[in-house]
């Protein structure tokens, strides 16, 4: 070792006559620094600590987006602290409560680092912002993990029994319906005022997707964005406590108690053919929902093709958790007090409460009139999985149903809904973005 | 945006929204149904020939089952015997 | 649950009054909105089907990286028809024919995505356009494929036996005499009019390495980067087809019964140095090429290293699989109507085939001709390995010996070759992109 | 075969008559082609080989950020050569001496690549280049890295007995002494100029923490971050020889031979809670490093939260490899000759030794500071485990400790001093950042 | 830069810097420790109920551990028996 | 690019691209076997010492090899036993 360090320093030794002195044109970045006694140097230091900054918190300006916003005191002080036990409140759910973790924790994080003065993390040179920039803004994030999510689903259920994706079209009504109750608190109240644009991105909640609630809020309404990522995920981790006194609220003994032919054997072939006849309908009928559409089923291509399994392997463990974890904490860094602690989150809220109320009745109520006019009777219980929230709400489907009647399996005719609710999310997600194109 | 009625806005495109998904969701479960008729009458059973890719942890992984699967019928052959 | 829901209600509460109605000042995104009766809501709905777009194509311009270009009736209506079934017979190659399903499946899909009407998701804000700009316009993504290939790639056989690598050497003739044919086209026929960039990218396709024809086709003649990425990929899926009639007609019986004698162990430390060596060499006689050789050594030397294990499995796994869904993805994009059906895709397909019987030609005869100096016999069919499309075609030139003399294992011999084909592209690459820097 | 090669040229044979001949527009990229006879050809391909390009290197100036900037002969010529052979020699220390392979190698490679002439791979072109400025010099690979580190880490001991953190503080005199040496040498001396952000980041690497260096570095002083990593690393890599002789001249053998009383067990809630414990310390005190520990912090909390098995997985295993790689061959770039040749290296050497020994020393003398104070005697052969250089510097402690007594186990103790060395570097890290802000 | 002295400037920044790496770890030894007394007297051997996620391949090597140790749980009875 | 003969250009890329590709090689093959030669000599049966990284996926699946190998071991000493 010794030699080795010695013949390094001889080599620079030598070095030393030869190299011109490369530094004096060297032009350090930063400012330049001002020399300061101690006194002021430990005062100045103190002024830069957290304590500091939230006491001290007053109503300023930043610039935004070249935009001068207020920035009022009580964001920069006591807002910050709320937000900070909000991000703790999402641990606790999501590591006590196990509420969707896989997201809530990074989100969480995001908000917790995005509070914190003087650093700005979230800011346009700090890494939320960087990876905020790099896939949210643009819309990437969420597209990839639909392609994981894709190569993750088995559509098998919904091939067996097509009938059952109308319970997951009329679960969407939750969508339409709160975006009705947004605009409408908009114009017969003075609390609130959503734009038509931001009612619908806030509507989407109800489609109970993560990625599509996140991609439609980025275009259509990035000011509400961590807000709307939030109440998605929180109440589709709320599935269980939301759902069974609706689904029993609609239902009778009688119907609970349906149980439902079984599910015939699909063929590998259908399989595969299916991404590619949802695409072609998609681009037929709404190529605005391609982007989602196809992202979802090019990793459902990927995982039935057979072909590539090193791929889709990737898809779903190595690709989705890298940009889980890059999305959740971009998101979670719009969890900034000026942005969340304001009235419309509050709405924001209650509305996406309602959406999900909505979604699982009209599932629900779908179901029933089916029954009206078919002879193979569907069990009214399998209407709430329509909302997605996949698989949450088929397994709740399950639980209500084995409830009423012991042994009656409803979970695999519940995921057929179930997957046909995220089609049908993303097919309301391009209606939407195409009305505002 | 001063004159618009926001309410009926929405109701348009609940309307609109509506109506597509379930006209997308009726077409599918037409077409799926089609589908699932002639690849049944024309591909019954289709064995599709796909060779596996060659990913080696996942080989690895199925190897490695393979073995635990010998084994365990090892032991069993031997407690009988 | 509700005391938790009640606490944020309350919390949101006491916030309505201390909080500036920050919506005021939020402009929100997209163009403004503009009240239409419902039916002309339908109708416009209507007019932004895919169906519409499809009957109503004609002929127009488009802004493409700032020039306007006219963009054919033709290519937006059936020619995307075209497109998609072109995208869906690579689904039927791939997972049937079992053709360099790890590419096609994406760059199939790339291309299908690439063809939908409206949607634009091959445009700057579409997510095939990101990741086109992200990786493959700058040439990172090849460079990252070649960093997992050399980290797959066993170069020992070479070691063993280094005098092959002239076999790997003369199949490079495929690349030189198709960039002659394709420029003979242009001036002798009317029906071709390609550059001599255009000429060299297409020449490239002889290499038989996917990444080093995207990486020179993206540097020459971007253009074309769509049929050149297909014919590439599709003509290595074809080597068992296409190579054995030329590796028969141009050898005797007595030839391909030719037993090679065994190749000698290579110890640990020749594998270690290999990667350097062949790095200082090209830096010394080629820089230009020293991207492609560098990521591919880099790879090689972090495997045959031994002590960096968890970093060469991740080249070979994570690694490699996200680059080649992004990459597939980014290269079908430029699978568009009006770029793909013009007659230079048909020309570039022929002269594809050229190069890679050229190629496998040469590597046979090459062979030969060593014979003719050596007392050491080179059984010729290994030449054609020199192609590269490793493994496969090292997996001919087996098959084909065993037919001519069962039990005859040419397989590590033919490896030789076949990844000294590899470094002789990228040589070859090195050498055009010199001329046209 | 046959047939669908024939309808695929039937079908461009049809196009040929509709489509426009789209290339006539086309202006491809590349300068324009001008024609040369082969004699002039092979001549200046001979110019374009890297052998010419070392024999004819002469002052020069190139354009760098905008800055016309001197390039001196040396540099591009013997300066090259023997970057070249630092790099070989960083594998042979990395391969043979098993020095943090895992970072010098892939840290060589790139300096490899960046003093390759002609090609200019670290250039805003090359994919050097392009790796660095994606992730380097935005400071967001060093996080990522961190959050992997924190995925990994257990902070178990330091939570068992968490007085030991003071030793982890006493080793960051370290860092400051350094800094203080490294001006003196400006003042005192004519040979070296330092400016206070340049000492600032040479005193970090006796943090010796890689990501915190490189963080600092890239903030501080871009111009020294390749003899910086590469500083910081070796000496880590010399953790066993550099710290016993210190450790063992500041102890007596009774000193050595103490025994530690057993760690108390530490519940999981209060691993949980540590995360969130340190990163709400730090928001108070120093939000500037909250970027750093924010990130640490992160990983540990998905780690210990113990519901997102599959994100800490990702974190510990794809995405640290994935940015490993991509940063050391960033870093690796900075090691061009006419950066890394010149005579502030040799000083970045020295005082990068002089660094670790002050730490190691201070760490040591500090436990034997609080054995004055205290009953519960530290054994202050863990003292030097405060430098950080995880876990190296720990296990060097216990094989010192069980030189002095046999079956004297000292390494999980040591570990609480380890882990909060590296708290402590990226609090002075901050206290740095903050100063020059 | 040209009348500062720099020495001293390091001075002073060893100062601050050590002050707040000493400030910020006292500080966090003794949250710690109080944190350590809370948690042990309220929330003894605490066991927080977090179900594992689905992480496939963790699930798999881990399966492949249980079933590893059954067969040699499996062996040892046979060889004793 | 009106008077550049387009085939006499390409004829010339052609000898300098496979002029360059042989030369390179016939370089490396000459390197090659000098190196072989000389590790041959020098650094007869190297066997660098070095200790694999702790990959630790790498690892857990060599050790359960192990493992697996041991019990067929074990089963085979039983079955013969
Ligand atoms: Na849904
Ligand atoms: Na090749
Ligand atoms: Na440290």
């Amino acid at each position: 070792m010794k030699r080795l360090l010695l013949a390094f320093f001889l080599l620079f030794g030598t070095l030393q006559a030869s190299s011109e002195p490369a530094h004096d044109e060297v032009v350090t970045a930063g400012k330049e620094y001002v020399s300061k006694d101690m006194g002021t140097m430990v005062v100045d230091f103190l002024k830069s600590t957290g304590l500091y900054a939230f006491m001290t918190a007053e109503d300023t300006t930043k610039m935004d987006h070249g935009h001068e916003i207020e920035v009022s005191e009580f964001s920069q002080g006591w807002g910050r602290v709320i937000m900070i036990l909000i991000a703790f409140l999402l641990f606790y759910l999501a590591i006590v409560k196990n509420f969707e973790p896989l997201l809530l924790l990074p989100i969480g994080f995001g908000g917790l680092l995005a509070n914190i003065p003087i650093a700005d993390i979230s800011g346009p040179n700090g890494f939320l912002g960087i990876l905020f920039e790099a896939g949210v803004a643009n819309g990437l994030f969420p597209i990839l993990i639909f392609m994981g999510v894709g190569a993750m689903t088995d559509f098998g259920p919904l091939l067996s029994n097509p009938k059952v994706a109308l319970l997951g079209g009329a679960a969407q009504f939750g969508i339409f319906g709160t975006l009705v109750g947004a605009v409408a608190l908009t114009q017969y109240t003075d609390m609130f005022s959503f734009s038509l644009q931001q009612a619908s991105a806030i509507g989407i909640i109800g489609g109970a997707d993560g990625p599509t609630s996140i991609f439609v809020a980025t275009n259509l309404a990035p000011e509400l964005l961590g807000a709307i990522a939030v109440a998605s995920y929180s109440y589709m981790a709320l599935v269980p406590i939301i759902q069974p006194p609706i689904m029993k609220g609609l239902t009778t003994e009688e119907e609970r108690k349906i149980q439902m032919k079984s599910l015939r054997a699909v063929s590998k072939l259908e399989k595969i053919v299916f991404p590619l006849t949802v695409i072609t309908l998609t681009l037929l009928v709404l190529p605005d929902a391609t982007p989602l559409v196809g992202a979802l089923m090019f990793g459902n291509f990927l995982k039935e093709s057979g072909v590539v399994a090193r791929l889709s392997d990737t898809l779903q463990n190595a690709l989705i958790n890298i940009i889980t974890i890059f999305l959740g904490l971009s998101v979670g860094s719009k969890l900034a007090a000026e942005k969340f602690l304001v009235a419309e989150t509050l709405g924001i809220l209650v509305l996406g409460l309602i959406a999900f109320s909505i979604g699982t009745a009209s599932g629900v109520i779908m179901a029933k009139i089916m029954n009206k006019f078919s002879k193979d009777k569907v069990n009214p219980l399998i209407g709430s999985a329509g909302v997605s929230a996949v698989p949450m709400a088929a397994r709740v489907s399950n639980k209500v149903g084995m409830e009423a009647k012991p042994g009656n399996m409803l979970l695999m005719h519940a995921m057929g809904p179930n997957v046909a609710g995220v089609i049908g999310s993303a097919v309301a997600a391009g209606v939407l973005l195409s009305i505002f194109k | 945006m001063e004159e618009i009625n926001l309410v009926s806005e929405g109701f348009k495109f609940m309307i609109l929204g509506m109506g597509t998904v379930f006209l997308f969701l009726i077409l599918m479960i037409f077409v799926l149904n089609l589908q699932a008729k002639i690849i049944q009458k024309f591909f019954p059973q289709t064995n599709i020939p796909h060779k596996k890719d060659d990913s080696s942890s996942k080989k690895d992984l199925d190897e490695e089952k393979r073995v635990v699967a010998a084994i365990t019928g090892a032991i069993m052959a031997v407690k009988k015997g």
